[in-house]
């Protein structure tokens, strides 16, 4: 097993951990991170799979890409949150009506 | 010729849509112009008459597009009854007078259906036509007997159509048969039959269809129901006619003559013996001088069944048999019209100035039908007698039989007389027209049939004027009458049980069998009632029983809605879609 | 005759059949209810410009002519609508009785709401019949049958009450499944021997089938049979006809006597004797179970009719018992037989149009529902129950009527192929007829209404010129003539009896 | 023609910009313009495809592996073309009223959200499709959110189960990178030969998709998303939204060589499409709410999208001739006529419902009585589009559904058949329900609900699309004609 | 056992424990805190497989902007509502265990299995062939913004639509009824007056630097964000447009980036084709609006998530 291999398996580890803790949970805070772990997983296989191929000189297309994929998960992040974040005060302001 | 002949189907025919469709204008014009159209209808049979008239010499007609393509004819069979039907007919139509009859258009309209029928049964040279015509007279009829709308018109008229209907379908059974075996042409009926290996069922079929009309014992209970209730021009068609029409349908359709049926044959003769001889006491019970008239026409068409089983039975004999059995339809037929005529007339002129002639005209037609000598009853019952020969029944000579027929006419008749002359009487007088039809149908009864007898039947011979062929017909009418004298001496005297001496027709109600029969049918209804109930319990039950299964076992649409509700929460659906992916994972990799 | 020696023709003559039905039904749904004339116009335009194509067509196709306009469905599968004996002889079945059942409805719904929405939808579905009655293969005739389900739907639940709702849902419930389980059998069909197009005297290629796998062929068989029978209301899958009696008078008599019943019936048809071919189901055994089913539907929905009080109940009930006889017609392998069931789609729709005709005149004038209501009725309603009475007589099957001709026809047919039993069945179903007719016949004529009825008590004052209105009575009466003339003119040239007898010698070659 | 590939993706995205800048009323008018010619852009794409056959467009001029190749085969010239009718007829609706939209920035979400239909379905390339993937789910959970409060978490969830289904295609797509270095469809197939990497990224990225588009028992989001959302809304997600991500599906299967080694993980899908069918259909028919019951109607009907795998994969493997092969031609125009007859029925469904709703003030079944009446081309665009959706002749979804039968038949799968027909009934019964409150008819008048008035065009545009869903199927051959240009299952005799 | 080996081992761990303790911390606190202490491990980790592009982003974009945004809604809600559990309380734990482990067994095995691809038939040679036509020297931005440019341009759109989504949130899609902080600003003036001008610069850098090293418009924009956080944090409205900059601002980017393409379509040479000698040049523009754009955008993200003042949410459409 090489040093690629690790990272590669570390990615698919975060990626299912992620993912696991995302379905499972209650909290949608928990989620957003959850979320965030289980991209950075899937975006550490893609950078395994760079380092793999060459670890001299890694491919950079997937360097590329996955700068794409963290730009594209901090959107969702802020969109996530924002929803999340409204979600709960309007949760929070029908308990203090009912109450 | 076929002119004539289009006349003789439309006369009748327009004449009933001129009726209906006259009484759906305004009240006034339907009155008026309704009692012209039943003034004038009597003439809407004489075309038919020319026919009659005419006899083979009017030719066939085919007409290949109406209904499954027709052909009539009048052949040596059907002239003497067509022109039997003409004139009965014609007489009742003529008795049906605008203001004294009630609802006198809608009898002509139903008399001039029934005309077309029975005239049709008897000059249909094919098959269908045939049986079309059989039921347009059958249903026309029941017009003929519901017509007074009384309690017991309706009873009647029920068993009719209930008898009616059950005898068009063994008809149309039998007749379907037949047809299929080719014979299609009437003519060629009954050596189809005769060939055909289904031969006994056809038989069958047609002795049960054709005896409900023709008054066969046990199917004659409508007779005694329907001609009391119908008036009496129509009573006269319906004894007159139409139950000659079973008999013809029998004369055209069992291989009279082809082959020998003894066991049917003799079947036929014993259950028209027992019709024959029973009737009478049936009738002597009843206390309604029509109902006595109509056992007298079970009697007598007992006498002609016996006639149709000996040809069955016996193929050598056959033709003598269908020739008398035409003329005794003949003579039956309008003396027994006169008869029935003659209790309206009777009460319509019994108290005015007629009254002698109607005295006498009643006293011959009852002669005629007796079969005393020189009436047209002798005739007919001589051809008969020569015709049956040696034919025996258990063992009885039926020659021996058949004058004691006569006796029980007789009898019949002398009671029948009796009940009427005691009868009530209508205030009004009665009017000329139909006194004079009578009269001519009276008359014309006898002499027609001896002119018959004599030309257009070929009987082989008349009976002379010797004494000991007068004295063959005079003493079953004799015995008849001194046994009516005894029993008027007894009852007089006090000497008579009370049944006996003053019959009230409560001791065995008209339509004998019927009675037993109408119960077995309401304790079949009950029955089939109470199977239903058992079944809806049954019912019940079970599907108490599905809903208790129903109950413990929750419905399919019940456990998906509460699955998904289940998946509605995030974690749930988490859980489901960790499986789902492992589950794939897991069987791609393997 | 084979399929090889009739000259077919590309024509747009069937095309222009199902549009002169469809035009109206998409026009009227856009017309405002107020637009009586407009509507009228262009509903009674559609119906004489139908009639006068059948009468067009009728001779050139006797002659030996077809005419055929297809277009591909999906690949290999095309959308034929051709003109042919049948399809002709349902097709003009379907067009007079809309016609007179549009004048009917017209004078039905004369001052009722949602006419547009009534009259699109009966247009639909007559345009659905005529589809079925033109489809020349089984796909073409799959997709008119469901088209005619939904049509009906609306026309059922069209009082929108909840019995109408409840009775309109069983019937899509039944007639629905129904067309899945023809779906499945077609597609089944389909894929074993390629697209069928109707044929006289059966396919050649199901011909095979049967020959080389009859296990299969006989499963076919019965998975289209059991699609069609639902319709057909053969028994035990007749239980929504009853139900469907909710609808509007005009309804129930389209429903009866050329819709829904007949398209299934018709199917029937089509089944054994354009697809399969008499000899071929003969041989595979499948024409005598049918055969049993249809007699027991015939007694069966008979002997319920008895129990009937109501008077569109015992009518339906009716229909169960005499549509079977169609089916019965055709499960013998005899001409006379085939034609006898062929010739009473017409004989029945005939009559029992008239019927219902009948009913909804009861209904209208005298808001009479039940048998027990009629006593007497005769005398206000004079050519109504004239009408009802020639259509009654001629269920029963007697002469000269209509259905005489059928039960002729097929009495013989049914010994001509050896099963003379069949003859009980006939004489005991005509049995049950009279027994649940003529009570009928004999309250309308022969009973005396029942003391302070509504209508007699009206009748005493003044009697209206006319018993009821034209509209009403003239298609009751000219349906009862017609049933009338089936019968007294059936052995006539172009008499439904002759096409039915052209129809049946094609199928047996 | 080829530069009307992207132009089908950029344009949008630049009227979304313009949209979004321009003041509300202006940026309606924009969008309704734009969309128009959007719907005339896919007419013209497909008309182009099914002349002359598949375009295809290297963007930037950098050749493919290097750049991002931009493809028009058969179905992705229907695809378009769906979302361009559909997109159009949506669009009027829309424009009807401000409820329906549920807020300004409809326009501008939304015609990103069409750009990036058009790009998954244009898109050559694996990674092009994940963030065109990326901008639908995210375009999708926007126009919930438009619901208002009550959508907001169903629209969260929906963007999680977005997220998560294209996390896990990214997976595939780096597993498939590993293999091959490419992200070219065309070209990884070249070189791509099976085996269990292939395998498992095919059915991570199955099961990806198969999240997004709702397949059972995936599908809990998607109910209260679609049935949430406003009511121009809802028949983009149900009619458009879930088919891009099955689109993805079949891409993926048909592109990828080595699929007809994963039968097992075909039947599988195929089973839980079916299980769905019956399920989501028992389910719609106990709901109370008619967008609810449509929805259900939704997962209900991607089930029967999901056939296409068992159906077709044995076929890509197997000779020309055989009896496979047939079937999974059958089952591929089968599908697409599903596909497209879902896309317009559904969007007409849920249109109609979303009129409905807004006419009643509610769209509970209870509330719509009477409707039948004082709504009928609703109720009818209503009754139209629930009749397709059974796949009962002469629709669209008939087509689609006897293909598919034929192909169950001629594949020797007959187990399908039932359900393809049960579903169909249960399909009809639910629309039976929905219809037989609006057919209820309250003794009196005023125990119904006032109406509130609707514009015209919410009433017309989905009867026409409803119509248009009946029509096509009696003439679909150039619409199956289409699918098959460029299909690696060739064409149907 | 080499020293690269023993990092690695650290390395691997240090992610392990801080995504395990992010993930499974009790507390939404400590997870969030955990969860930026796992984003800069992961920075190292790009770095260590010779990703720097990517380790730069992960610092500015994920640890940084991320942190920033999941920071201030746990601090607005630091503790969560009531939940509801499903099942017994071990039901949870143990799917997910047992799920976990069967995927990364699963997943993990399939993925040592694929490839490597030999060395020269993938696309990283090529695009170390191609750099130098694309107008810049640096590979991964080559990639980026020509090569793989409608991937970017999809990108962009992505985040610009997030922002559009997040605004439509808030009435008439504004955000100028979220409260600015006043006096009490979180943040130390001291800090914003001194982080700011060093960050902007940094952002400069990283832009221009990006066309031939590691860097470019997404890292430059993402500490631009941060920058402009800051400044809005101590107290300068401004920083961060709210009202009627707000949507060019946001929209600026990606709207450039269409021009581009509109513009090259209409110059017939087909989209997004770039010609000699411009196409450095236009790159670098389009970089600058970019960052730009994404800086505002990130910002505005930032901004959009908090309470807006009581009684101006989103009310009921009309």
């Amino acid at each position: 097993m090489t040093d690629g291999d690790v990272f590669l398996l570390l990615g698919v580890g975060l990626a299912v951990l992620g993912t696991v803790r995302l379905v499972l949970t209650g909290d949608h805070l928990r989620r957003v991170v959850a979320l965030n772990v289980a991209g950075s997983g899937v975006l550490m296989v893609l950078v395994a799979v760079a380092y793999r191929s060459n670890p001299e000189e890694p491919d950079s297309v997937l360097h590329a890409l996955v700068l794409t994929g963290i730009v594209i998960t901090v959107s969702v992040t802020g969109l996530a949150l924002a929803m999340v974040r409204r979600v709960e005060r309007d949760e929070q302001d029908r308990q203090a009506s009912h109450e | 010729m076929s002119a004539l002949w289009v006349v003789a189907v439309l006369a009748p025919v327009t004449t009933v849509l001129l009726l209906a469709v006259v009484g759906l204008g305004p009240r006034e014009v339907s009155a008026r112009g309704r009692t012209t159209l039943v003034r004038w209808a009597p003439l809407a049979v004489l075309p038919a008459g020319l026919l009659a008239l005419a006899g083979p010499r009017a030719g066939a007609v085919d007409v290949p597009w109406l209904v499954l393509g027709t052909r009539l004819e009048v052949d040596e069979l059907g002239r003497p009854l067509l022109l039997l039907a003409v004139l009965l007919y014609g007489v009742a139509l003529v008795a049906v007078r605008p203001g004294r009859t009630t609802r006198a258009p809608v009898l002509s309209g139903f008399l001039l259906m029934s005309f077309v029928g029975n005239a049709g049964v008897f000059v249909a040279a094919d098959t269908v036509t045939f049986y079309l015509c059989f039921t347009v007279m059958s249903l026309a009829a029941y017009g003929l007997v519901v017509h007074e709308n009384t309690a017991s018109a309706r009873r009647a008229g029920r068993v009719y159509i209930v008898l009616a209907v059950a005898s068009e379908m063994f008809i149309l059974a039998g007749l379907l048969l037949v047809v299929q075996e080719g014979g299609l042409l009437v003519a060629d009926a009954a050596d189809v039959v005769a060939g055909s290996e289904a031969r006994g069922v056809i038989v069958l079929l047609l002795l049960l269809g054709f005896g409900v009309k023709a008054g066969t014992v046990p199917l004659h209970v409508w007779l005694p129901l329907a001609h009391p209730a119908a008036p009496p021009a129509a009573s006269a068609v319906l004894s007159g006619a139409m139950l000659k029409a079973g008999l013809v349908g029998w004369l055209r359709y069992l291989p009279l003559g082809e082959v020998a049926m003894p066991g049917w044959g003799a079947t036929l003769v014993v259950l028209a013996v027992l019709g024959a001889f029973l009737a009478v006491p049936a009738g002597l019970l009843q206390a309604d001088p029509k109902v006595a008239l109509a056992y007298s026409s079970i009697s007598q068409m007992g006498f002609l069944s016996v006639l149709v089983g000996v040809a069955l039975a016996r193929p050598d004999l056959a033709e003598a048999c269908v020739v008398a059995a035409v003329l005794y339809a003949v003579h039956h037929g309008l003396a027994k019209g006169a008869l029935f005529l003659g209790v309206g007339v009777w009460r319509a002129h019994g108290a005015g100035p007629a009254r002698p002639w109607v005295l006498v005209g009643l006293g011959v037609a009852a002669l005629a039908v007796a079969g005393a000598p020189l009436s047209s009853g002798a005739v007919a019952k001589y051809a008969a007698k020569q015709s049956v020969g040696s034919a025996t029944v258990l063992g009885v000579d039926l020659a021996l039989l058949l004058p004691l027929v006569g006796t029980g006419s007789t009898l019949l008749l002398a009671r029948g007389g009796w009940l009427l002359l005691r009868g009530r009487r209508d205030e009004r007088p009665g009017d000329l027209a139909t006194l004079v039809a009578w009269s001519v149908l009276v008359v014309g009864g006898i002499t027609l049939t001896w002119l018959l007898a004599g030309r257009w039947v070929p009987v082989e011979s008349v009976p002379g004027l010797e004494p000991v062929t007068l004295w063959d017909a005079a003493w079953p009418v004799l015995l008849g009458l001194g046994l009516a004298g005894l029993g008027w001496w007894l009852s007089a005297r006090e000497r008579l049980p009370a049944w006996a001496a003053h019959p009230d027709g409560r001791l065995l109600p008209p339509g004998d069998l019927l009675v037993p029969e109408e119960a077995m049918v309401r304790r079949l209804l009950h029955l089939e009632r109470r199977v239903e109930v058992a079944v809806a319990r049954a019912r019940q039950v079970l599907g108490r029983a599905g809903l208790f299964v129903a109950d413990r076992s929750p419905s399919p649409t019940t456990l998906a809605a509460t699955g998904d509700a289940g998946l509605a929460r995030w974690q749930v659906s988490g859980a489901v879609l960790l499986a789902v992916l492992l589950l794939v994972l897991a069987v791609g990799a393997w | 005759m084979t399929p090889g020696e009739v000259p077919v023709q590309n024509d747009l003559v069937p095309l222009v059949m199902l549009l002169a039905s469809l035009t109206p039904a998409v026009l009227i749904f856009f017309l405002r209810e107020e637009q009586v004339r407009l509507r009228t116009v262009l509903n009674l335009g559609g119906a004489l410009a139908k009639v006068g194509l059948v009468i067009w067509l009728v001779p050139p196709v006797v002659g030996g002519t077809r005419l055929e306009w297809r277009s591909t469905l999906v690949p290999g599968i095309d959308l034929v609508l051709r003109a042919e004996p049948l399809s002709l002889f349902f097709a003009g079945l379907s067009a007079v009785l809309w016609l007179v059942t549009t004048v009917f409805a017209i004078g039905y719904f004369e001052q009722a709401p949602h006419r547009s929405r009534f009259f699109g939808f009966f247009s639909l579905c007559v345009t659905a019949s005529t589809g079925i009655a033109l489809s020349g293969n089984w796909v073409t005739f799959l997709i008119f049958y469901e088209l005619l389900t939904l049509a009906t739907y609306p026309l059922v639940a069209h009082r929108q009450t909840p019995e109408a709702l409840a009775g309109a849902r069983t019937y899509l419930a039944y007639t629905l499944t129904g067309g899945v389980v023809l779906l499945l059998g077609v597609a089944w069909l389909t894929s074993l021997v390629g697209p069928v197009e109707f044929t006289d005297g059966g396919v050649e290629e199901v011909a095979r089938l049967a020959q080389e796998q009859p296990v299969v062929a006989t499963l076919v068989f019965g998975t289209i049979l059991t699609g069609l029978a639902v319709k057909a209301a053969l028994v035990p899958l007749h239980g929504w006809l009853p139900k469907a009696m909710v609808a509007p008078a005009p309804v129930s008599a389209l429903l009866h006597a050329v819709a829904v019943v007949k398209a299934g019936v018709f199917g029937i048809v089509r089944l054994v004797h354009h697809t399969y071919g008499p000899e071929v189901a003969q041989a595979l055994g499948v024409l005598l179970p049918l055969m049993l089913l249809a007699c027991v539907t015939i007694v069966y929905g008979s002997v319920r009719a008895l129990r009937q009080d109501s008077i569109k109940g015992r009518l339906a009930y009716s229909t169960v018992s005499q549509v079977a006889y169609v089916t019965l017609g055709v499960s013998m392998v005899s001409v006379l037989a085939t034609t006898g069931g062929v010739v009473h789609i017409v004989h029945q729709g005939l009559m029992k149009i008239t019927l219902f005709f009948c009913a909804g005149l009861f209904a209208e004038v005298l808001s009479l529902h039940k048998v027990s209501e009629l006593p007497g009725v005769g005398r206000r309603m004079p050519l109504t129950s004239a009408a009802f009475t020639v259509a009654a007589l001629g269920m029963i099957g007697l002469p000269p009527m209509a259905g005489f001709v059928s039960k002729w026809q097929l009495g013989l047919g049914s010994i001509e192929a050896g099963q003379s039993w069949v003859v009980v069945v006939l004489v005991l179903s005509s049995l049950l007829n009279a027994a649940y007719f003529l009570p009928v016949v004999y309250a309308l004529w022969l009973r005396t209404p029942e003391e302070g009825v509504q209508w007699h008590v009206e009748q005493r004052r003044e009697r209206p010129a006319v018993e009821a209105p034209k509209a009403l009575l003239l298609p009751a009466v000219v349906t009862a003539v017609l049933a009338l003339a089936a019968g007294l003119l059936a052995a006539a040239p172009y008499a439904p009896l002759d096409m039915a007898r052209f129809i049946a010698e094609l199928s047996y070659g | 023609m080829s530069d009307l590939l992207a132009a089908l993706v950029l344009v949008p995205l630049g009227a979304a910009v313009v949209t979004a800048l321009l003041p509300a009323r202006a940026a309606g008018r924009v969008g309704l313009v734009v969309a128009l010619a959007l719907g005339a852009g896919s007419v013209l794409l497909a008309l182009e495809v099914g002349s002359s056959g598949v375009l295809e467009a290297a963007l930037g001029d950098w050749s493919i592996p290097l750049g991002i190749g931009l493809r028009a085969d058969g179905l992705s010239a229907l695809m378009v073309l769906l979302t361009g009718v559909v997109g159009a007829f949506v669009s009027v609706y829309a424009s009807g009223s401000a409820a329906a939209r549920g807020g300004a920035l409809f326009w501008p979400v939304w015609l990103v959200l069409w750009a990036g239909l058009n790009a998954v379905y244009l898109a050559a390339d694996l990674f092009n499709t994940y963030v065109a993937l990326e901008l639908v789910g995210l375009g999708a959970v926007g126009l919930v959110a438009l619901g208002g409060p009550a959508a907001l978490a169903a629209a969260l969830r929906y963007l999680f189960v977005a997220v998560l289904g294209s996390l896990a295609y990214l997976l595939g797509v780096g597993l498939v990178y590993a293999e091959t270095a490419t992200l070219d469809i065309a070209t990884a197939g070249q070189r791509l030969e099976g085996g269990v990497v292939m395998v498992t990224a095919l059915s991570l990225m199955t099961v990806g998709m198969a999240l997004k588009t709702a397949l059972f028992p995936l599908h809990a989001w998607l109910p209260p998303a679609h049935s949430g959302a406003p009511a121009a809304v809802s028949p983009l997600l149900s009619a458009l939204v879930v088919k891009a991500s099955f689109y993805v599906v079949v891409r993926l299967w048909f592109g990828l060589p080595g699929a007809d080694g994963a039968m097992a993980v075909a039947t599988l899908v195929g089973v839980l499409g079916a299980v769905g069918v019956v399920w989501a259909a028992v389910v719609a028919l106990r709901q109370t709410h008619l967008k609810r019951m449509v929805a259900y109607s939704t997962v209900a009907q991607v089930g029967y999208l999901f056939l296409l795998l068992p159906l077709a994969v044995p076929g890509l493997a197997a000779p020309a001739g055989a009896a496979e092969a047939d079937a999974a031609r059958l089952a591929w125009s089968g599908v697409a006529a599903l596909v497209v007859a879902h896309g317009l029925a559904k969007s007409a469904m849920f249109m109609s419902a979303g009129t409905l709703a807004r006419a009643h003030g509610s769209d509970r079944l209870d509330d719509l009585h009477g409707a039948v009446t004082r709504m009928p081309a609703v109720a009818m665009t209503f009754a139209l589009s629930g009749v397709c959706l059974a796949g009962l002749p002469p629709t669209l979804a008939f087509v689609g559904k006897w293909q598919l039968v034929q192909a169950a038949l001629a594949a020797g799968q007959w187990w399908w058949v039932p359900v393809l027909l049960v579903g169909g009934l249960l399909t009809f019964a639910y629309t039976a329900a929905g219809l037989r409150a609006m057919f209820d008819e309250p003794q009196r008048a005023d125990e119904l609900v006032e109406l509130r008035p609707v514009a015209r065009r919410m009433v017309v545009a989905p009867l026409v699309l409803a119509v248009l869903a009946v029509a096509l199927g009696l003439r679909s051959v150039e619409l199956l004609a289409l699918v098959e240009v460029g299909s690696v299952l060739g064409s149907l005799p | 056992m080499t020293v690269g080996l023993v990092l690695d081992l650290v390395l691997v761990t240090a992610v392990l424990v801080s995504a395990g303790l992010a993930l499974f911390v009790p507390g939404r606190v400590a997870s969030v805190m955990m969860f930026l202490v796992f984003g800069l491990v992961l920075a190292v980790v790009w770095a260590r497989l010779g990703a720097p592009d990517v380790a730069l982003a992960e610092a500015a974009i994920a640890a940084g902007v991320t942190g920033a945004l999941l920071l201030d809604a746990v601090t607005e809600r630091p503790r969560r509502g009531p939940d509801r559990r499903v099942g017994p309380r071990w039901l949870m734990p143990l799917l997910g265990a047992v799920a976990g482990a069967g995927l990364v067994v699963l997943l993990g095995a399939a993925a040592l299995q694929a490839g490597p691809v030999e060395p020269g038939t993938g696309l990283g040679p090529t695009v170390l062939d191609r750099t130098d036509d694309s107008g810049v020297s640096h590979p991964v931005t080559a990639v980026l913004l020509a090569f793989r440019a409608y991937d970017t341009l999809l990108e962009v759109a992505v985040l610009t639509l997030a922002v559009v989504v997040v605004l439509s949130l808030h009435r008439d899609g504004r955000l100028e009824t979220v409260p600015a902080p006043g006096a009490a600003s979180p943040v130390p003036d001291a800090l914003v007056r001194l982080a700011v001008p060093v960050i902007v610069l940094g952002a400069g850098w990283l832009l221009v630097a990006g066309s031939s090293r590691p860097g470019g418009a997404f890292q430059a924009g993402a500490l631009l964000a941060g920058a402009l956080i800051l400044l809005r944090l101590g107290g300068i409205r401004l920083a961060v447009p709210t009202g009627r900059w707000l949507r060019p601002a946001v929209l600026v980017g990606l709207a450039a980036f269409l021009t581009l393409g509109y513009v090259t379509v209409a110059l017939g040479q087909g989209w997004l084709v770039l010609a000699e000698p411009w196409q450095g040049t236009v790159i670098l523009l389009l970089e600058a609006v970019l960052t730009v754009s994404i800086g505002a955008c990130l910002a505005v993200l930032f901004v959009a998530g908090r309470r807006p003042a009581a009684g101006t949410g989103r009310g009921e459409e009309p």
